[in-house]
């Protein structure tokens, strides 16, 4: 698979965060959402952040995807082998193209477009082509118009939703919809990838072939993974660290199995319900 | 699949049916009832009444609304059979939307090429054999395919709600026509001049408004070209509502095209003798512009630009998370829409020869939103469908004179009750690509779609709902 | 497939239904006469009031026997008074074959069609008053039984010094017939002031809500009389609102005024207003019999052109029948500017230009529900 | 000083009459996010109805403010059952379909009523009779206040209050401001949506009616036409206050009468419109919600 980005390895470590947060904070009105979180995502590790209902979790994504613009605190990337890159304050194209992409809880798809082009549109920021490339079709624009579809393709064919190029998106099991929504966001490329409740709205059988789906990523490419979830399940079998929010502050970070027992976390939940 | 009110007795549902049509159409003559019996003699300040009208109106509207309610119940119905599909478990993947229509079979075909030759060699040659009146119209349907086409990239494909395309339209005429009044120029000079001032227009009004959002924008563009049309009505230069008259057509290398060339084209190919030779190079010149821009709309359409576009109208949201740069983007479009309404607002004043504000209303802008919206958002093939019908149509419906706005005002509600996504709805590109073991073109929707219809039994695969 | 056909079949008939009168052109029994002018949307009754006047003229000569032995038939095609869809009205008229054509309606609409008819046939306007339509001499065909526009401010001004009238407002409603009548007035008042002095010069938006603003611009500029740019409607609204509100201001207004509409809609506030108009016609017998006719085909009361339509058509048929053809463009010219003929709205005959000669405009004031003429020498 | 009261009066009756039928645009909005572009119809039905109910009462013998009163009563039902009925073949069997589809039914519905009343009734100007009886007391005052503008700006402040006494107080209004903050909660509340919806429209064309019925009072003339320039007012208007916010339609309305009269006063009535329309701009450019709308926020 092309990879444009500087060949890795030789200062990222397993395990050194590749995106950092320090004292993280939104406020709406007078309404703390989310207050001084300090969060790690290692590199080609997979991270969860777990939290109540309204606990800011989807806030937290959208503080450094840039939907949100964070009251305090810095948001930062560290690329292998490139200088780190403050996040904060940028747009959320930006945010993308210097490698964060993300999925949303509730799937928001290009509905009345093909999946092959769901998947093409998640390569716009690693093309170049313009208007006059676009009004012309230079040989330059076609070339990167082939390899982009070639790219795409490839990557349907590796997450199983080639047969469905030419559908369009809004016309996919729900499944496939999450899973096309995955591969979009796989398909800019990113340095790290936030996955906001995948398995959301899944039955037992899509959630673990989901399963499976997230920790191929995690291996096929390399990738970093920030994963919200409910399904706890999920979270303890495929991430290595998690981090718990509640009221906007963190109550807990740690391994799965401490956080499985950690006291906070359970009267956090618990108490919820 | 059962119709859920034949399970009931049919004659009882006839009788409902009845009931129905007699209630509605009780309920119109109640509402006519004022409007269309009461007459005001105007001179003698005196009512008098009449309810002649009312048993035709009745009647009417019995069978009106009892073809409603069956047109209506089966649009419900269509609805109902795609949920009934999914719940008996089968992929919803399969009911897709774009159905084969005629236009996807020709243009997918080896006869394509062909196909489009030959209606191109028709296009060549209609202004050699057709009167003067019908190369005027043909004129007139082109400057708005054109207009429409353009104005599908700003709403159809970028979902941006312009109101105010006309403004732009006016930005075009008007330049050719002063430019041409005061310093002379030339129509080839103007083209390009036009299009670059709406362009510039399209830009100094973006950079503000760009970051509304759906309705405001529209309302904010309205706005704008209300007062487009207000300035044009109070400034000096422009001559006011008066307008400008004398506009020079377009020129063919300087010749008269009127002197002798006429008399070659009227003894040899058959030209009707009064028939304005420069008619018939506005015609082409139309005509070409139509082509490229239809050239530049499918090309950008399925570009990395023309993408962009498409996920912004899908979820502006989601369109920024793939790193498309949203107000870049808007802006684009917003512009190049404005450059096309430029071109055709150039054309359209050497057409016509005179231009005045009033020409440049609202109801313009409607106009030509009403071609986009009609024919089928984002669907090329559909505007030009939709410019034709809203130019031809109210032609045709002369016979009825009076009636005839009347007619088109309940057809326009009557195309958005029962095909809201327009007369040909938009199909998106089919790729094709080789990969080991898996071909294209046959798995895509319209396998698809053949599959569906042994499936259900209609014989009518459910459409998707419009775009929003 | 089946769409395909439907669609090509949709497109032949679009292309082709218009075609269909030519093959059928003046070889039939009839005689056409085309009439192009403003038949629906908001200036629909000026339109009308054109047709009213020239089918009344052809059921006369009808009654008698046609014209050239045949009967006439008249074929509309409307514009909406708009300069935009004027041209393929003209041409449709003009691809039926028809040479005699009355209209158009609007100045603006007359003018854009005249291009189009491209000196192929004889047009008649009895209401598109604007000066350089046969002042620029483009077109050698056209001819028109209205006064022209600068003959208003003439007179008016001649009335305004009579009167001795000192400061003047001029509005007008920012349209192509308001706009030339109020700027001609300006200029003439410039050019020749006297004592005479304008105050305000402004235009106002037509189908407002409420004039009270414009009322107050008047009473703060101690405008003693208000020149009107204009049609009746707005004339009446703002002059009943000026005299809601105790404005005593003179009105004085274009024969866009001088129609009984402006009386009924504005009742007894319009009293003492002035409107130049054509002299009065409906005092001749021809005339009572046309108003009586009219009254008992039409609900609406009888229309500002339906006269001048009535004379520009009774003129025309006139001048067909001399030059016996209805082809021949120039021998039909050479009647039309050569013979004086008797019509409703007295003797027409035009000259070199297409003006009709002698139609001078009168001024009226409105007593008593009724213009009256004012006399001056 | 007399100048400036002049045009405060004059903005102030405007504003008044813009208000009316800003309501309905307004209301119609913050229920559905329609723009209703056929309410300015309605508004004109709403005078034609009154005109040709003056004739028959007036003919029965009935006079001055019960007449006046009357008619507005008679309009404003005719009006509501036209609102109404608008909305069950335009827009609702379009619920759920994209955004442009209603407009353009909407735009359609507007081109098909006013060339149904330019046929059932007349092309021309129509004369409305002088409904407002004579007021003694104004006669003094006159010069500033005409008794048809009194009855105007009492007609508005009635029709407020009792829009507002209805939206606060009833249970019909308060089901209108829960489907107007969220409609899906609304219904899982137990609102009947269809309902509601369908109220939005009376009450919207009720107004428009009574707007209709001075209107007719005011200029004392008619014509199909009317609608459309009034209703492009009036939208402006409702876009100004923030379109929504039934306060903000009566702010904007007055806003845009006292735009429209100073620059009239003090600029050129040449260019008041175009005065009206960049201070709308500048507005919703800096303060795109307008004056007293409500933010969007994004969700995510």
């Amino acid at each position: 698979m092309a990879d444009l980005r500087p060949a890795a390895g030789q200062a990222g470590h397993a395990g050194d965060p590749v995106l950092q947060t320090r004292g993280l904070s939104m406020v709406f009105g007078g309404l703390e959402a989310l207050n001084n979180v300090d969060l790690e995502v290692g590199r080609d590790t997979i991270t969860a952040l777990i939290g109540p209902n309204g606990s800011g979790k989807t806030t937290f994504f959208n503080c450094i995807t840039g939907i949100y613009r964070p009251t305090r605190g810095q948001v930062t990337l560290f690329p292998a082998g490139l200088p780190a890159i403050g996040l904060k304050g940028l747009a959320p194209d930006v945010i993308t193209h210097h490698g964060l992409a993300r999925t949303f809880q509730n799937i928001r798809l290009f509905n009345n477009l093909t999946v092959l082009e769901n998947v093409l549109i998640g390569r716009h920021t690693r093309m170049k082509a313009g208007l006059w490339g676009a009004l012309f079709r230079d040989r330059a624009t076609r070339r990167e118009e082939r390899e982009a579809i070639g790219h795409s393709f490839e990557l349907l064919v590796s997450y199983g939703l080639d047969h469905m190029a030419n559908e369009l998106a809004k016309n996919l099991p729900y499944g496939d919809q999450r899973r096309l929504e995955i591969v979009r966001a796989l398909a800019t490329e990113p340095r790290v990838l936030l996955l906001d409740e995948p398995a959301a709205g899944l039955n037992i059988g899509e959630t673990s072939s989901l399963r499976d789906l997230i920790t191929s990523i995690r291996e096929r490419e390399r990738v970093s993974i920030l994963l919200i979830e409910h399904d706890m399940s999920l979270v303890m079998s495929v991430s290595r660290k998690i981090y718990v929010i509640d009221y906007g502050r963190l109550i807990a970070q740690g391994p799965p199995d401490e956080i499985r027992r950690d006291p906070k976390v359970i009267k956090a939940y618990l108490g919820e319900e | 699949m059962t119709n859920p009110s034949s399970s009931q007795k049919p004659g009882r549902a006839i009788l409902a049916e009845i009931k129905a049509g007699l209630l509605a159409s009780l309920w119109i003559c109640l509402l006519a009832f004022p409007l269309m019996t009461l007459e005001i003699n105007p001179s003698s300040h005196t009512i008098s009444f009449s309810a002649s009208r009312l048993p035709f109106l009745a009647g009417a509207t019995f069978v009106l609304a009892i073809l409603w309610r069956f047109f209506l119940r089966r649009r419900a119905f269509q609805g109902v059979s795609k949920a009934v599909l999914k719940s008996e478990g089968l992929p919803e993947g399969l009911i897709k939307g774009p159905k084969p229509t005629w236009l996807t079979v020709v243009m997918g075909s080896r006869f394509r090429y062909p196909v489009l030759a030959i209606l191109l060699g028709f296009m060549a040659l209609l202004p050699f054999v057709s009167p003067p009146y019908l190369v005027n119209v043909m004129v007139k349907a082109l400057i708005y395919v054109s207009l429409g086409l353009g104005l599908n990239v700003v709403v159809g494909v970028s979902g941006l709600l312009n109101l105010g395309y006309v403004a732009f339209y006016a930005m075009g005429a008007y330049t050719y026509a002063l430019l041409g009044q005061y310093l002379g120029l030339g129509f080839w000079v103007c083209l390009p001049l036009g299009a670059l001032v709406a362009t510039l227009m399209g830009l100094l009004l973006g950079f503000p408004v760009i970051r509304l959002s759906g309705d405001y924008l529209a309302i904010v563009t309205l706005s704008f070209g209300e007062i487009t049309r207000l300035v044009l009505t109070n400034l000096d230069i422009t001559r006011g509502p008066r307008g400008i008259s004398n506009i020079r057509p377009a020129g063919f290398f300087g010749l008269d095209l009127n002197g002798p060339i006429k008399d070659f084209l009227v003894a040899n190919l058959g030209v009707d003798k009064d028939m304005d030779i420069n008619k018939i190079l506005t015609y082409f010149i139309i005509l070409g512009l139509v082509i490229l821009t239809i050239i530049c709309v499918f090309r950008l359409e399925n570009s990395r630009l023309g993408r962009a576009w498409l996920a912004m109208r899908e979820d502006e949201v989601a369109c920024q998370a793939m790193g498309i740069n949203k107000t870049r983007a808007k802006l684009t479009a917003f512009a190049l829409g404005s450059t096309w309404a430029g071109l055709a607002g150039v054309v359209f004043a050497s057409h016509l020869s005179f231009i005045n504000p009033t020409i440049f209303s609202f109801m313009e802008s409607i106009m030509i939103l009403s071609i986009v919206v009609l024919g089928g958002m984002g669907s090329i093939p559909g505007v030009i469908l939709g410019a034709l019908v809203l130019i031809v149509l109210p032609e045709q419906l002369r016979a009825f004179s009076q009636y005839r706005m009347l007619i088109f005002g309940a057809l326009m509600v009557l195309m958005m009750v029962f095909r809201p996504g327009g007369l040909i709805q938009s199909a998106r590109e089919v790729y094709l690509h080789k990969l080991g073991g898996q071909d294209g073109p046959q798995g895509g929707p319209a396998g698809g779609a053949a599959r569906i219809e042994a499936l259900n039994g209609a014989g009518r695969p459910v459409e998707g709902d419009g775009r929003g | 497939m089946k769409s395909l056909v439907k669609f090509l079949a949709t497109l032949a008939l679009a292309a082709f239904l218009p075609l269909a009168p030519t093959a059928q052109a003046q070889d039939g029994g009839t005689l056409k006469i085309g009439f192009g002018g403003a038949l629906l949307g908001d200036t629909a009754s000026y339109g009308l009031s054109n047709l009213y006047g020239i089918e009344y003229a052809a059921a006369q000569v009808n009654a008698k026997g046609g014209l050239l032995g045949r009967q006439i038939e008249i074929v509309t095609e409307d514009d909406s008074c708009r300069p935009d869809l004027a041209p393929e009205a003209a041409l449709k008229l003009a691809n039926q074959g028809l040479k005699l054509i009355m209209g158009h309606t609007c100045s603006g609409a007359t003018r854009s069609a005249l291009s189009s008819y491209n000196n192929r046939v004889i047009l008649i306007s009895s209401s598109a008053t604007e000066v350089a339509l046969t002042e620029d001499g483009a077109s050698p065909y056209f001819f028109r039984t209205t006064p022209r526009d600068d003959a208003q401010a003439t007179i008016q001004l001649k009335y305004m010094k009579q009167k001795g009238y000192k400061k003047v407002a001029i509005l007008h409603d920012k349209g192509d017939y308001g706009i030339a009548l109020a700027e001609k007035m300006q200029n003439d008042i410039k050019a020749d002031p006297g004592d005479i002095q304008i105050v305000l010069f402004q235009g106002i938006t037509s189908g407002e809500v409420s004039y009270d603003d414009v009322v107050s611009l008047l009473r703060q500029n101690e405008a003693e009389v208000l020149i009107w740019g204009g049609y009746y409607s707005d004339a009446s609204k703002l002059i009943m609102q000026m005299r809601d509100k105790g404005l005593t201001t003179v009105v004085i207004g274009p024969d866009g005024l001088y129609n009984p509409s402006f009386i009924t809609l504005g009742g007894t506030a319009v009293e003492g207003s002035v409107a130049t108009g054509q002299a009065d016609l409906s005092n001749s017998e021809a005339a009572k019999a046309a108003i009586a006719d009219h009254n008992t085909r039409h609900t609406e009361e009888i229309g500002p052109y339906f006269f001048y339509a009535a004379g520009a058509a009774q003129a025309l048929f006139a001048a067909v029948e001399k030059a016996g053809t209805a082809d021949d463009l120039d021998a039909i010219k050479k009647h039309l500017t050569e013979d004086t003929v008797e019509t409703v709205m007295g003797p027409v005959r035009f000259d070199a230009k297409g003006d009709v000669i002698g139609a001078a405009f009168a001024l009226y004031e409105i007593k008593d529900g009724n213009f009256s003429e004012i006399k001056m020498d | 000083m007399n100048f400036f009261l002049d045009l405060f009066m004059s903005g102030l009756t405007k504003g008044s009459i813009y208000a009316l039928i800003a309501l309905g645009y307004t209301m119609v909005y913050g229920i559905i996010a329609l723009i209703n572009f056929a309410h300015g119809e309605i508004y004109m039905i709403g005078a034609f109805t009154a005109l040709l109910a003056s004739m028959v009462l007036g003919s029965l013998g009935l006079s001055g403010w019960g007449l006046l009163l009357s008619v507005a009563a008679i309009a404003a039902v005719y009006s509501a059952m036209y609102g109404w009925t608008v909305e069950r073949v335009a827009y609702k069997p379009l619920r759920g379909s994209s955004r442009l589809a209603p407009l353009i039914s909407a735009i359609g519905m507007s081109i098909f009523l006013q060339n149904y009343v330019q046929l059932a009734q007349s092309p021309n100007f129509l004369v409305f009779p002088d409904l407002v009886p004579q007021i003694d007391f104004l006669a003094p005052v006159a010069r500033y206040i005409s008794r048809t503008q009194l009855v105007i700006l009492l007609f508005t402040v009635f029709s407020m209050v009792g829009l507002t006494v209805f939206i606060k107080f009833t249970k019909m209004g308060m089901a209108m401001r829960a489907v107007a903050q969220d409609q899906t909660m609304a219904r899982l509340a137990g609102v009947n949506i269809d309902k509601v919806i369908s109220a939005t429209f009376v009450i919207g064309s009720i107004l428009a009616a009574l707007g209709g019925v001075l209107i007719g009072c005011s200029m004392r003339q008619i014509s199909f036409y009317i609608g459309f320039i009034a209703g492009m007012k009036a939208f402006t208007a409702a876009v100004l206050g923030g379109i929504g916010s039934i306060p903000g339609a009566v702010v904007g309305a007055l806003i845009l009468g006292f735009a429209e009269s100073f620059a009239a006063g003090y600029v050129s009535s040449s260019y008041k419109d175009v005065v009206a329309f960049i201070i709308l701009i500048i507005i919703l450019i800096f303060r795109p919600e307008g004056i007293m709308g409500q933010a969007q926020t994004q969700k995510v």
